[in-house]
């Protein structure tokens, strides 16, 4: 069987989990491989939470917030976007392919952007293939 | 051409009659799709109603489609605006006879009903004048009284033979006819001019001048385009004038020594018979026109131009001198059968000057040459469009 | 008084290290006089660093004959693994002493690499190596007097909680003798222990608790910059300062011994009780000071910290969700 | 604590969830896990019938964690918790898994769907076992209510609640009242004076004593929270303020600047005009091109800046009846005009307004029909030799004919566009904005007026475009929340704010920069930020970014999203060796 | 009174019969009376077409005002704001006096007339004197009508912690919009959204919900009406039913079921959706057996919480309210007027609430889309394994917008065709759907994007209104123009969907009276002022919510009902309530305006 990645999310509740779930109710097919964690803003994205992913055994990690500067808390997603940046750079240099971590900005309307972004971001990640993350984090 | 929209051009159009709700069209296309006579490439009548409201004047010139209508009054009844698109098809065709007409009459016909009267007056004038002062009732007049009791009408003119008066009145029935003739001929070239020569958007294949030409024919025979509306008794009538008064045509024009005999024929004779039926056709489908007109409950006769009417009663008037004469030439009263000899005359000689060129009788033959040129339209653009020349529609 | 704590048996106390510079054995020393308060109350049983005590002496302590192990330096190599093991076996409490044991230290900053690469850097292309045959340590050589063993060197750094079941922790680099001293009285006097596995001789607050330069709440940062390159006036918080400075994210309980030294906390205390990842909440937390909303400005801010990694996992790479580069 | 006992329930929704997943398989999965009492499947768990099966088993079976999965919890999250309370359990003890809008309408696998869906449920699953008891809050409202703009939805509004004798400060940033109807001579359909009016709405609120009107004041620096709002007044001296319980947003939309079209030549064609400057001329009663000619052709061109990519992609709802009520006026005022319509669509939609439209088409109105995305009618002068001043190229589609229009003076129905400033006012009260930032309703049909912070209302043309009595109802919809609400009293608050640990927090203050609402302040005595809970939206920035850990949000602990992530991947158990390792 | 205003009046009266009964000459020569008020002339005798008669005219009488008064007068107001400007005088001094408003519209009221012209005259707000308060006697409040605007209405009301008797005819509340599959433009599906609401109002301690009943007769006046109320025999006790279904199951009789839009059979005794509230089943005694024929009685013998009272009767009851809201909405149009489309006659043409219920899961073929088939007993009926349609059309404006049935726009009909047309799409990919319309309106918020969206999906957009539908060979015969295309279209489908309009219900009109409110030309409950009072009548203890006001969708529904709310909490927090005076003297009026005038002045 092919490689089936699996990528966990975190969306913000106002605008990124809003739009997953108008592509839910437009009934836009997409990947069945993303796991959706609701959390009120991008904002509270911890990177823990991103590494913990990793760690757990997930292929992709993909964090959605509003678009800047329609955030519902005003400004969390940049403050993700902060973040973002600086973890981003610190995968890389812990040798995790840069594709496997994105950070995207979904609205409330754009269930055909968040369907079609999934469904993008699987397909990298099966070129990338498995990630190995969680079996060489394991100790014998 | 030039594509200026002109909202005075209603101003034109209202002269010819056009109703009051020519604005309110929507343009949904539901006169179009329930008219069973439209259809691809004779698409009507919402086009030509679009035409008529941003006054497309050049662009109307070269609209064949309103003789395709015949008036079912589908489109009228079912329109979600009441905007009347069967009478504004009416109302098209009143205005393209005069656009045809190059000489200018029709227009002056259609526009001012005085116009109309005079002319008319004009020449039942000419003719009682004519006949009073070169064809007077002779004194012995009296005495024309054959052995069946009947009138000898050939007989009442003082100074010439009967056939000598048959010859006359034969010179002026061709007389009439071919200036009737020559005026439709040259109305209908105009016509062809601004139908088809005039447009260049397509070019007329020239085999298909003969192969479609039996459509003509069969069209002005058969009006069988009139036989798809969905109200045939309106068809069955119109085919009983017109039959009526074709044969009637026939009988005084090309048959009139062997119509006006000296000698009453028997009421079963060919030539009485004919008559009959002729007057019996006319007379049922004017009574029942004239009843809808007045009552105005059929949509398709709501709305009457002052030229239905003037048909209606010239027509009516025609017929009924043509039978009062009839009596009385039964009854065997001379003097009474040349005076209505020469009203039924007076009356018949304008009709046929007027509404035939002129006004509402020439569709006779614009109807039956509008499907002919329309065919051929039709075979231009199917032949364009396998070939890919077709100006995209 | 002398008697009735006479009554009571000595503890039985042995300090160990792993993979370690020795300078938690010197903390230990550093207890000076204390010492000898503490030899009264304790016998030191094994400390290959002060007494000659084999290995095999330790095999053949019954189990957890041993009160108390300090065990400093991380897991390095098999027989870090192995006396790991076998001082768990051994004793009552194993305590973690030392950042090394703790998260794997400064040894653990390894893991950016693994055996080979390291044996390459070693064995081949330092600048002070001679080796064409390109030899190895070889984990058995047969020499005259019998067969020697070498350790196996690990791919991995590891913290000594990954290895054996850790009592308490006692983090620092090297801890702070005097919390050193407070634990063992502790220990030794029978004071209630706190619950296992946690963090000994450190506070729960972090440094800035303690640390008296002045804090505002404009911590907004436009460049980061090295500590030579800011004039400190030696009060202003040095993350105010655009340092990085791991104080906040780092337990107290060494005095802020750093940053009195006008240099910025580097993290060796670990993170506080909650944080599973002390360098990612420090990425969050500094992330979160970059002032710009501008995506390629904060590109730029960002790559003003040349090594992320090894700046917010200078003490704890081993131990953290990442633990090692991913070759 | 106690021990969690966890009950799971998967709804199939009809055949909404399963059609695609195996809901019995992704329930049986479920009893595997650590804590699981019990999971079931049943058909419609938010049906009263499923609602009754939870409590049951609450009751019976000492559950204390309840997990359902079913749709977004952003439907049903509200019901599911009113069950718990019902049966006597804490509403946070429950956790919801989207199998609905997230698997089952969105894939068509069966087993993957399925996978999927018991890698949520697992998920949820494992955060419930870390959910804690909350306790819900209110405060109290104050009756003064704020109401930003003063166009018709602001009056409207204003009054409302005023003649229910309740204080309003009612904003305006221009120098005068009345917004855009203060533009305008006449409404449509039945041509009522826009000026009596608004005239007389002005006239009655300031001389309502219930009503404090400030002109030229922006809305800024709002700080607060439901019942208790505050917005200083710098201009009226340093401590000057005012409190409110409760705003309604109501600043309009203004009209959009054709100049960007290019084939329309607004601005350099001197009597191309928009449908405001038009009203202008109706009012005076001067109907000319700018040499002061009376037009004889003139031409409306609707959709302008709507319906189109280029400029805004959605309708702006009132121009097409607008247009038809110019046309009318039109013909009232100059009866031998020629008078010209271009529409794309015309939207007569409202009551008695298709009879506008016929009314208009009895009034000998010429109307054309483009098309407003691919071929807009182009504006050019006229030469010299033509009567008229310019000449309009339309493709017109009901001829199927490219047409030349000529035309005197051409109205553009301009379309309605947010203000510049809206993001401003936006981010004051807090309420998001939609991609045409048009402020985002709390719900688009069930609840057009009230917005995801409480409140907050929104009224009129802010919120979509909209006619008068439709921004009217708006309006009063608003004020009936609000006087509700004053009414009442009383507000339920946030409960998943965030809290200190005052044990943990070191006192490095990051966190207090951080919060958008200035909800953190700092207690110099302990030296630790402390939160104000009421003010908190729960966005849960300060969590990731406190160093220490000190501040947690509740309901979205470390340690719950960690457990989900944990539960969420411990379903995927992949069978593949070891690979080769990627560089 | 020292400043006598030099006003000019003109009459406009437009030909819609509005006007007729009204003593016209009376209130001419009334108003020519009013100190400083020259009649200019009316738009029968002098209409506004020349003007140099008007400009003359003005001059002659020097007025430097004028006031146009009538039946919409702002259709001329731009000729005389021409003439003002142009005979030098202050264009803005023309103040329009519409008899529309204030009612006038049905009656021959010459005094309300006479009133608001001298109210105009004097610049007086007619609001203050035609409107009289009355104390709020009741605090209760009946709601009419348990839809979407009721159901919004209600909650508004009972959330200010007021008390509400909700009033529905049916079995249960939801009203149209429980029938709906989804709704545009979000597509969120209807019940999803509605239900929770309705649940509320089952639970709210403030709503006495009273299914299966009518209003009978209204007395009393604002802040004190007399209700009584028709509460017709359900033949189910609410309380102890416990909605279990077995007596439905054993049920032998069936009728069509009105939820599904006639498109299944129910049972004589039936819950009429699963998620009705309240959730209890009812009989209707048009096909019991036991009620018609007197024998059966089966469910109460099954009934294991004998809650069935076959012997139930209707009973009367009187309630005392304030205030009223009346939020009855709408019936779809008969599409069987439109006998071109042959709908009941032709098997598979369908009315858009029939599809409405095919597309919904829980309708009669559990959302497959399938064509009517014949049954054993030659009945056309709709199953599961019914052909899936491969074409479907969807002819927009059916009863709407046409003056053979109603000239109005319903304002629904073209988002729901596009979003039924996304459903089919959806469910049915291969299918070739076609939209006729004639113009497509989709103004509200989302819409636009909606529409392109649809258009993107492959559904085919006609501009063209069908005019005929016919069957052949089992296929449905459609012709239309495609205008934009310029060709005529024949098409052959499977399903034609009309998407009919809405109407007010047959029983607007007597309701309208016993509350003594007005409806306008088609049967729609008119509102005080359309532009400022969209929700109020001339009765202000009575509101009007939702479409029975006028077509409406679900958003301007619920902002309607919220508004009509508004009105209601205002009375209540006030205790006031206000109506309009329709026996207002216009002797009184003028001592009132003077008065009044008099202290403005003074203030001045």
């Amino acid at each position: 069987m092919e490689f089936q990645p699996t990528i966990i999310s975190f969306l913000c509740n106002w605008c990124s989990y809003t739009g997953a779930d108008l592509a839910g109710t437009s009934r836009m097919k997409y990947a069945p491989n993303i796991r959706i964690i609701r959390i009120m803003c991008s904002g509270r994205v911890d990177p823990t939470f991103v590494l913990k992913s990793f760690r757990e055994g997930a292929d992709g990690v993909l964090i959605c917030g509003c678009h800047p500067g329609d955030c519902h808390y005003h400004e969390g997603n940049y403050k993700c976007l902060r973040r973002f940046k600086l973890l981003h750079k610190y995968i890389q240099q812990m040798g995790i392919h840069k594709d496997r971590l994105r950070l995207e900005w979904i609205s409330a309307s754009e269930g055909r952007q968040f369907a079609d972004l999934v469904d993008n971001m699987t397909e990298r990640l099966m070129e990338l293939g498995p990630s190995p993350i969680k079996e060489i984090m394991e100790i014998a | 051409m030039n594509n200026r929209v002109n909202p005075g051009f209603k101003k034109e159009l209202q002269k010819f009659g056009m109703s009051e709700q020519w604005n309110e069209c929507f343009h949904c296309g539901n006169c179009t799709a329930i008219c069973p006579l439209s259809e691809n490439e004779v698409l009507f009548p919402r086009k030509g109603i679009r035409v008529i409201q941003m006054g497309l004047k050049d662009k109307l010139a070269s609209y064949v489609e309103p003789w395709m209508c015949y008036y079912c009054g589908e489109c009228s009844e079912t329109c979600p605006r009441d905007a009347n698109p069967g009478e504004l098809m009416m109302t098209l065709r009143r205005y393209l006879t005069s656009v045809y007409d190059w000489t200018g009459m029709s227009r002056k016909f259609y526009t001012s009903k005085w116009w109309e009267l005079s002319y008319i007056l004009f020449f039942a004038l000419l003719v009682i004048v004519l006949f009073l002062i070169y064809l007077p009732l002779r004194p012995d007049a009296y005495l024309m009284v054959n052995e069946s009791g009947g009138v000898m009408l050939n007989h009442l003119v003082a100074g010439i033979s009967g056939d000598q008066f048959i010859r006359i009145i034969e010179f002026g029935d061709w007389a009439m006819a071919i200036i009737v003739a020559f005026i439709l001929v040259s109305n209908i070239l105009n016509m062809f001019y601004k139908i088809i020569l005039s447009n260049k958007s397509f070019k007329v294949p020239f085999y298909a001048y003969f192969t479609e030409f039996w459509r003509l024919i069969y069209n002005f025979v058969t009006q069988s385009k009139f036989s798809k509306c969905d109200d045939k008794n309106y068809w069955v009538g119109h085919m009983l004038l017109m039959t009526g008064y074709t044969t009637m045509f026939i009988l005084v024009v090309v048959a009139l020594p062997a119509f006006q005999t000296e000698k009453v024929v028997d009421w079963y004779n060919w030539q009485r018979l004919l008559g009959y039926y002729a007057t019996f056709g006319i007379l049922f489908f004017l009574t029942v026109v004239t009843i809808g007109r007045i009552r105005k409950k059929d949509i398709k006769l709501q709305y009457s131009h002052s030229t239905d009417w003037l048909f209606i009663i010239m027509l009516g008037l025609t017929t009924i001198t043509g039978i009062v004469l009839h009596i009385f030439r039964l009854a065997g009263l001379p003097a009474a059968t040349y005076y209505m000899y020469i009203l039924h005359l007076a009356i018949l000689v304008p009709m046929i000057m007027v509404e035939v060129p002129f006004s509402k009788w020439s569709h006779l033959a614009y109807r039956p040459f509008a499907i002919y040129f329309s065919r051929l339209k039709q075979v231009a653009l199917s032949k364009q469009y396998s070939t890919g020349l077709a100006p995209a529609i | 008084m002398e008697n009735s704590e006479k009554k009571k048996p000595k503890l039985k106390m042995a300090v160990y290290w792993g993979a370690a510079c020795g300078g938690c054995c010197v903390s230990v020393l550093d207890v000076h006089e204390k010492l000898f308060d503490i030899t009264e109350l304790a016998d030191l049983v094994f400390w290959p660093i002060a007494l000659d005590v084999k290995y095999d002496d330790v095999r053949a302590m019954p189990n957890g004959y041993i009160d108390v192990t300090l065990f400093n330096g991380a897991i390095r190599n098999s027989e870090n693994q192995y006396m790991a093991m076998l001082l768990r076996e051994k004793s009552k409490i194993l305590v973690a002493y030392g950042s090394c044991a703790h998260l794997g230290g400064i040894p653990g900053l390894a893991n950016f690499t693994n055996r080979d690469g390291i044996f390459e850097r070693v064995y081949d292309t330092s600048e002070s190596t001679v080796n064409p045959e390109k030899t190895r340590p070889q984990l058995k050589t047969q020499v005259p007097e019998g067969e020697l063993h070498l350790p196996y060197f690990f791919d991995d750094v590891l913290a000594l909680d990954q290895v054996v079941c850790v009592d308490y922790y006692v983090p620092g680099c090297p801890p702070q003798t005097e919390r050193l001293v407070e634990v063992f009285m502790a220990i030794a006097t029978g004071a209630t222990l706190p619950s296992k596995k946690t963090v000994l001789g450190a506070w729960d607050k972090t440094q800035c608790d303690e640390c008296i330069r002045t804090k505002t709440d404009k911590k907004t940062i436009k460049e980061f910059r090295r500590p030579y390159e800011i004039e400190d006036d030696g009060e202003t918080c040095f993350l105010e300062q655009g340092v990085i400075c791991m104080g906040p994210a780092t337990r107290g309980g060494c005095g802020y011994r750093c940053i009195k030294g006008n240099a910025p906390c580097k993290g060796c205390y670990g993170p506080s009780p909650d944080i599973s990842d002390p360098g990612a909440k420090m990425i969050s937390s500094i992330g979160t000071m970059i002032d710009s909303n501008d995506p390629v400005e904060i590109s730029e801010i960002v790559d003003q910290v040349a090594d992320p990694a090894g700046t917010f996992y200078r003490f704890s790479l081993p131990g953290s969700i990442i633990r090692r580069k991913i070759l | 604590m106690e021990e969690p006992r966890i009950g799971v329930y998967v709804c199939w929704c009809g055949t909404n969830i399963e059609k695609v997943v195996d809901v019995a398989e992704v329930a049986k999965a479920m009893e595997k896990l650590p804590n699981v009492v019990l999971s079931k499947n049943y058909k419609y768990m938010c049906s009263d019938p499923g609602q009754d099966l939870i409590i049951k088993d609450i009751k019976e079976n000492n559950l204390n964690r309840i997990v359902v999965s079913a749709c977004s919890p952003r439907i049903h999250e509200l019901t599911f918790r009113k069950t718990l309370e019902k049966a006597g359990l804490n509403p946070y003890l429950l956790q919801m898994a989207n199998i609905r809008e997230h698997v089952s309408w969105v894939h068509d696998d069966k087993k993957a769907a399925t996978d999927k869906a018991k890698s949520l449920v697992a998920a949820a699953v494992t955060r419930v076992n870390h959910h804690e008891e909350l306790q819900k809050r209110t405060v109290d409202i104050n009756p003064a209510t704020l109401i930003i703009g003063g166009g018709i939805a602001g009056l409207t509004a204003a009054l409302e609640i005023a003649d229910a004798g309740k204080k309003v400060f009612l904003l305006e940033k221009t120098n005068h009242l009345g917004g855009v109807v203060a533009g305008i001579d006449q409404s449509f359909p039945y041509f009522d004076s826009a000026q009596q009016i608004i005239q007389q709405f002005i006239k009655r609120i300031k001389q309502h004593e219930n009503v404090e009107v400030l002109l030229n004041t922006k809305a800024e620096n709002i700080t607060g929270y439901v019942g208790n709002f505050k917005m200083p007044l710098p201009m009226l001296g340093i401590d000057a303020e005012l409190e409110f319980g409760n705003i309604i947003v109501a600043t309009g939309l203004k009209p959009y600047d054709p100049s960007a079209i290019r084939e329309y030549g607004y601005g350099y064609l001197p009597n191309v005009i928009t449908s405001l400057e038009f009203e202008k001329m109706l009012m005076s009663g001067k109907i000319e091109t700018k040499d002061g000619k009376t037009p004889e052709d003139i031409l409306i061109i609707h959709c302008v800046g709507s319906r189109n990519k280029n400029c805004h992609e959605y309708c702006s709802r009132t121009c097409c009846m607008t247009a038809l009520k110019f046309a009318t006026q039109l013909r009232s005022a100059l009866p031998k005009a020629n008078i010209y319509q271009a529409y794309a669509d015309m939207r007569s939609f409202g009551k008695d307004c298709e009879e506008l439209y016929l009314k208009a088409s009895q009034k000998d109105i010429m109307f054309l029909m483009y098309d407003q995305q691919k071929y807009l009618p182009e504006i050019r002068r006229a030469p010299n030799r033509e009567k008229c001043e310019m000449l309009v190229e339309i493709e017109e589609i009901l001829s199927g004919d490219m047409v030349e229009v000529p035309a005197d003076l051409v109205i553009l129905m301009t379309a309605m566009e947010a203000h510049e400033d809206v993001k401003d006012v936006a981010r004051t009260v807090g309420v998001s904005l939609c991609g045409n930032d048009f402020f985002i309703e709390r719900h688009p049909k069930l609840d057009p007026v009230a917005t995801t912070t409480d409140g907050v209302f929104i009224a009129g043309t802010c919120q979509a475009p909209k006619d008068i009595p439709d921004s009217v109802a708006q309006a009063k919809a608003a004020a009936a929340r609000v006087l509700s609400s004053i009414d009442v009293g009383q507000v339920e608050i946030e409960v998943t704010t965030a809290f200190t640990n005052e044990d943990l927090c070191c006192g490095c203050q990051t966190c207090i920069s951080v919060c958008p609402y200035k909800a953190i302040g700092f207690n110099e005595e302990n030296r630790v930020s402390v939160v104000n809970e009421i003010l908190c939206k729960g966005c849960g920035t300060c969590s990731s970014a406190c160093p220490t850990g000190a501040i947690r949000t509740r309901h979205f602990t470390d340690k719950q999203i960690m457990s989900q992530i944990e539960g969420m991947l411990s379903m995927t158990k992949r069978k593949s060796k070891k690979t080769e390792l990627e560089v | 009174m020292n400043k006598i205003p030099s006003v000019g009046i003109y009459f406009h009266y437009e030909n819609n019969g509005y006007s007729n009964g009204l003593n016209k000459q009376k209130i001419e020569k009334y108003s020519d009376q009013i100190p400083g008020v020259r009649y200019i002339g009316n738009s029968h005798d002098l209409p506004p077409i020349d003007k140099n008669i008007f400009i003359e005219k003005l001059k002659g009488s020097r007025v430097s005002k004028l006031l146009i008064a009538g039946y919409d007068p702002g259709m001329v107001k731009p000729f005389f704001t021409r003439i003002m400007s142009e005979s030098g005088l202050d264009p803005t001094n023309i103040t329009l006096c519409n008899f529309r408003d204030y009612g006038i519209m049905g009656r021959a009221d010459e005094q309300m007339a006479e009133s608001l012209i001298y109210c105009a005259v004097m610049t007086v707000n007619p609001d203050e004197i035609i409107n009289k308060v009355v104390k709020q006697k009741n605090q209760d409040t009946l709601v009419i009508g348990g839809g979407i605007a009721g159901i919004q209405a209600s909650l508004e009301i009972a959330n200010s912690n007021h008390k509400v008797s909700l009033l529905e005819r049916t079995g249960t509340i939801g009203g149209h919009m429980a029938m709906f599959d989804k709704t545009f433009p979000t597509l969120d599906c209807a019940a999803c959204i509605l239900t929770p609401k309705m649940v509320d109002v089952g639970l709210h301690p403030n709503i006495d919900l009273m299914t299966y009943s009518e209003v009978k007769e209204v007395t009393g006046g604002p802040g004190n009406y007399k209700v009584k109320i028709l509460k017709k025999a359900r033949r189910v006790d609410l309380k102890t039913c416990i909605g279990c279904g077995i007596c439905s199951e054993k049920c032998p009789a069936k009728a069509s079921s009105e939820f599904d839009a006639g498109t299944t059979l129910r049972k004589a005794i039936y819950i009429p959706f699963p998620q009705a509230v309240p959730n209890k089943y009812l009989i209707d005694e048009k096909s019991c057996i036991y009620v018609t024929k007197g024998k059966c009685g089966v469910c109460a013998k099954v009934c294991p919480a004998n809650a069935v009272r076959l012997d139930e009767q209707d009973q009367e009851i009187e309630i005392t309210v304030g205030n009223i809201v009346v939020a009855t909405g709408f019936k779809t149009f008969d599409a069987g007027k439109v006998a071109n489309f042959g709908y009941g006659t032709f098997p598979n043409v369908l009315t858009s609430l029939e599809l409405e219920r095919l597309v919904n899961a829980a309708g009669p073929t559990g959302g497959n889309i399938t064509q009517r088939t014949k049954d054993k007993k030659g009945n056309w009926i709709f199953t599961e394994e019914g052909a899936e349609p491969e074409s479907v059309a969807i002819i927009h404006c059916v009863g709407s917008r046409d003056v053979n049935n109603h000239q109005y726009c319903s304002r629904v009909c073209c988002m729901y065709s596009l979003k039924l047309a996304h459903l089919v799409s959806e469910k049915l990919p291969d299918a070739r759907i076609t939209e006729y319309y004639i113009d497509i309106r989709a103004f509200g918020k989302g819409y636009e994007e909606f529409y392109e969206r649809i258009k993107q999906e492959g559904i085919e957009m006609i501009r063209g209104r069908t005019a005929k539908i016919e069957e052949r060979n089992g296929k449905l015969h459609l012709r239309s123009e495609d205008i934009i295309n310029n060709k005529l279209i024949e098409s052959e489908v499977d399903m034609v969907i009309l998407a009919v309009g809405l109407e007010p219900r047959e029983d607007a009109q007597s309701l309208a009276k016993m509350l003594g409110i007005d409806t306008n030309k088609d049967g729609w409950f008119e509102e005080a002022n359309y532009l400022t009072d969209p929700t109020s009548t001339h009765s202000g203890g009575i509101t009007i919510a939702g479409v029975c006001q006028g077509p409406k969708d679900i958003p301007d529904t619920v902002a309607q009902a919220s508004a009509a709310a508004c009105s209601v909490i205002q009375n209540l927090i006030t205790k006031k309530n206000k109506t309009l005076d329709k026996t207002v003297l216009i002797s009184l009026v003028e001592e009132y305006v003077n008065k009044l005038s008099e202290i403005t002045e003074d203030q001045i």
